[in-house]
């Protein structure tokens, strides 16, 4: 074990436990970077050794490059493990590492350059023929419908110079257009001082689907399947399923295809998601962004497919052979993941810390808990309100939702107050376990249940 | 691993917890542990568990980490617990500690020495960035706890110092 | 290991813990450890809340099942301590409880009365199987446990018995 | 949850809590019939209610079905789950249950007797039309030619009336048999005063594969898939796979399609699992045995399919739909079981009790612990040295090898003897990599590894 490569892990929380798992999978002795309120962590326990790299905060520990990297250099680390958020898709930790010859467990710092911005994520979309949202400039807001027919209905128009929502109009045929631009440009000119408008396609009951890719760095594509994370609260993922249901295969085909033409185009090193917008009212797809790392919901993706995506980025950053094999394009498994956030879901969401007091997880065939928590843990404010991931795994979609309702119902947190009350709630909605439900689902209905309690 | 406690000491020392205004108290010495509690909330924490392993001395747990209260639980009189065992200068940033100015160059201070709370005791370099090190609060250095270029990490104990010198 | 404390020792301990405020409190020397509880609330422990929330008073555990550890185990001076709190005669096996030999008939036994060894104090329906059950020692039974008709597990108080008179 | 049927669990350590997760799935309410050494076992804490039936020596307590059937009705159970072991293939309690009309999850008495017994239960494998293995009685020992060809080589001459291994030789060929019968037959005269003798196929490279069904008690059966457990020592599985590496599809079809037959013939309940010899020197296969209960081994087939065995037992015998899928011969993933025991495999086996210290079990996608231990825990003297199954999936059985032997290595359990290095040694044997070593296979090596060390 002497000679065993340091994994140093610059993350907290679950996926500090699940980088750590994976690095023992693979034999290597993971060290946790960890600010002063995680030093004593069950992730901190876990490891082969702490290294505090600053104040509880964490713009103050986490989230700087350098500290990270010092740790790293001091750790001996052969490679640096960013998790998600924090540091994961910053070039700044990349590049301080590659100076000093250690592995970024990621891809290459061009690559986080290429797709961290939208604009040029978009552009590379277009480079590699994946389907972008259809938008266009305004020239006079009384010559539109040809622009229209170009972009489909409904659309938005927006005031180009407009921000916050403010000067957007929902437009649903060509009348109302021809109507509402130029009424649109002589508000525009009054509200912002300029009056360009842009027209927009607008999906109001778009699912969220990506695809889980995983390149050797030299433009070849592992496809992992694809995810479903509408139900969202305010783009906040809170239930991911793979393998999304209710897909054509021309669809599927497509998201898959694209993602891998991506992949090649960037020539992507390790473990990445291709995120889509996939209408409900229209056959389109729509290329939303490339998540340069680990996702919160990887855990679906490998439980589906009996991988394990950590020890592959590890493997892969280490000039090792990832070992993953070729699937095909649908899991032999539905799996689905709950987050369980240390938030009140009958409080509008808000977050809360402090002790866990009691702590009980459903056991049994199929059932995945990523956590940090146990009994006895203080869940600290300074930090995002992931408690854990509760994953359940079963033979199709309807025994999924059966297991994961089960599953949901055998949890037992003490101390906080958690989404699972929500999670039990949107198990049991018919249209959830329909499949297939677009992002803005989740919101009105959350608000209607709430509305029939008082 | 200090002497073990006698049966006596024992019962002084719930004797002495049973005066003071400790809502709980937990002791460990060895084989030796008693835990008081005067409300319900007394001990939750399979934690307290770990950190009285974690940390070699004796402790009484107030629920969360308690450095301080630790000292007098045992001793009979004892006083002047903190002070007597000396403040400490603490990383205020990871990175590579350095007493000199340069290599070769005379250390900013030597133990004995008295500093003002602006005095620079040292530098921590990070990724090539040199940071200058102050003392933070004045009196006299008293030891110093990390060789001249060891690696630091953050809250790590750099220097004891006297502060009532 | 620190000396053992004797069972003197830890009759005395109680009562001056019995005195404080505490709540709760708990000692462990060695292998003797002791937990006391003025409220059901006790101790948060896992362990411990099963053992303590089942049996609410005082607890003397010396690692396992403590019934005979309880005796005079390490005691000095002490006298005879389980007697003190009343022997019981346990079910030796699960099942129904009865006093009488047949509904309507008088009880085997009442409470005040003087029993031997073998002298039947009720009977276990296992299944329809009927079993006699003897007090096991001789003494004066103080009290039922349990009432007529009940289900008891093995092991459970039937009754208990004052052997020393 | 007041009227949630309760399922008395007749067992501990492992399979008791599998089996109280179970029931806590379906949302019934677990009450554990314990002994006193067991009353604050962690599966006494995680049930509902605990019931002491009896003192610790299991012939007092779960080997008692009076004691267990009054403790079912004193916990007003609908169903009473027996686990394997103790009683579980006893008609005595499922017909003790009966009279009181609580449930028995399992097979129906007549069931239980009918394959309870080698040799009715090889009548029922022939009515079945199973192969069984071929046998014929002498009547002259000069004359077995023919009786040899009919059986084939190698076989075994048996002194009828010898036992304990005595009176057995082992031939090769027919000139073999000519010469050694009439010696045979003199012998067994001379040592047990009867000369009669019988000859049996001999397999002395043969596979232990087994075949898991579960029958809806009409006679159909789902068939989920086979398993091998061929890694024994002196008749004690100590790994098993699933699927069974190495079979053709004709062997394969060969034994589920038996298996089937059987569960028809005996309009067989529940789960169970056919027991066949695989000789890997001919194409014979032969029908062991059934035994007619959930096995230590379900995990592997749970984890391949992706089902809930335990659960599905428990909701055919509350009379409910099992939920189970139909499934395909070949699962699509490969899973491998660990027995961990009490044992030191470097002092024969033998098995130790007494307090774990420290207890660290691996983490990540595809594993699985089923287990009663836990830091702290006193692991009893009464009982078997079973202390948890490690389970460990992958999408091949390659990458199932690697993840067994990586999860092996990330187990620490302090204060006990484990078989644990054991399990790394087989795990990096070739003849274990390379799959399909017959049941003889274990002994050998694992003295010549104790020679070599020596």
């Amino acid at each position: 074990m002497t000679d065993a490569p340091v994994i140093l892990v610059a993350n907290r929380g679950e996926i500090a436990m699940r980088i750590i798992a994976a690095a023992r999978r693979i034999g290597a002795s993971p060290v946790l970077a960890a600010s002063v309120a995680d030093k004593d962590s069950p992730a901190a326990r876990a490891a082969d050794r702490v290294i505090v790299i600053g104040a509880s905060p964490a713009n103050q520990s986490y989230l700087k490059p350098e500290q990270v990297a010092q740790a790293a250099v001091m750790a001996g680390a052969a490679a640096v493990h960013p998790g998600y958020g924090f540091l994961s898709e910053q070039p700044a930790l990349c590049e301080l590492l590659e100076e000093e010859g250690i592995a970024w467990v990621g891809p290459r710092p061009e690559t986080l350059r290429a797709v961290g911005d939208k604009g040029s994520a978009r552009q590379v979309a277009i480079d590699a023929g994946v389907p972008v949202g259809a938008g266009v400039e305004i020239d006079d807001p009384t010559i539109v419908v040809a622009l229209g027919d170009q972009i489909g209905y409904p659309l938005l128009i927006k005031a180009i110079h407009g921000g916050g929502g403010r000067g957007i109009r929902l437009v649903t045929n060509p009348e109302e257009l021809v109507e509402l631009a130029p009424q649109a440009a002589a508000e525009a000119v009054a509200a912002f001082g300029n009056g360009a408008l842009y027209l927009e396609r607008y999906y109001g009951r778009a699912r969220h689907v990506e695809v889980q890719v995983f390149g050797d760095g030299e433009g070849n594509a592992w496809i992992f399947g694809d995810r479903d994370c509408s139900v969202q609260r305010r783009h906040q993922k809170l239930i991911e399923e793979c393998p999304a249901p209710g897909l054509s295969e021309k669809r599927r085909q497509l998201l898959h295809d694209s993602s891998r033409a991506l992949v090649k185009v960037l020539r992507y090193r390790g473990a990445g998601t291709v995120e889509f917008l996939v209408d409900t009212e229209s056959e389109d797809v729509i290329f939303l962004e490339v998540n340069a790392r680990i996702q919160v919901e990887h855990p679906v993706t490998e439980e589906a497919f009996g991988v394990d995506l950590v020890a592959a980025q590890l493997l892969l950053a280490l000039g090792r052979d990832p070992q993953l094999p070729d699937v095909g394009p649908v899991p032999p498994a539905a799996v689905i993941e709950m987050r369980i956030n240390a938030e009140d879901p009958n409080a509008d969401f808000q977050p809360n810390s402090g002790d866990i007091t009691r702590l009980v997880w459903p056991k049994g065939p199929g059932i995945r808990i990523d956590t940090q928590i146990e009994e006895g843990y203080r869940f600290p404010p300074f930090y995002d309100s992931l408690m854990a991931k509760l994953i359940v795994r079963a033979h199709n979609r309807d025994a999924a939702v059966a297991a994961a309702t089960a599953a949901v119902r055998n949890v037992t947190i003490d101390g906080l107050k958690t989404t699972l009350p929500m999670h039990a709630y949107v198990l049991a909605h018919p249209d959830f376990i329909a499949g297939g439900i677009p992002t803005s689902w989740f919101g009105p209905v959350w608000e209607a249940r709430k509305e029939s309690l008082t | 691993m200090a002497e073990q406690p006698s049966w006596q000491d024992v019962l002084d020392l719930i004797a002495q917890l049973n005066e003071s205004d400790y809502e709980s108290a937990s002791v460990q010495v060895g084989d030796v542990s008693i835990r008081l509690s005067k409300s319900d909330a007394g001990f939750d924490m399979p934690e307290a568990a770990g950190r009285v392993g974690a940390q070699p001395r004796i402790e009484t747990g107030f629920d969360t980490p308690m450095a301080s209260a630790t000292q007098p639980t045992t001793g009979a009189a004892a006083a002047a617990p903190a002070a007597a065992l000396g403040d400490t200068i603490d990383a205020p940033m990871i990175g590579v500690f350095y007493r000199r100015p340069s290599p070769g160059a005379a250390p900013f201070v030597e133990p004995g020495q008295r500093v003002e709370a602006d005095t620079t005791i040292g530098i921590i370099e990070i990724m090539k960035l040199m940071n200058p090190i102050v003392a933070g609060k004045a009196g006299v250095i008293t030891d110093f706890l990390v060789t001249d270029a060891d690696p630091v990490e953050f809250g790590q104990p750099l220097a004891t110092i006297n502060t009532s010198a």
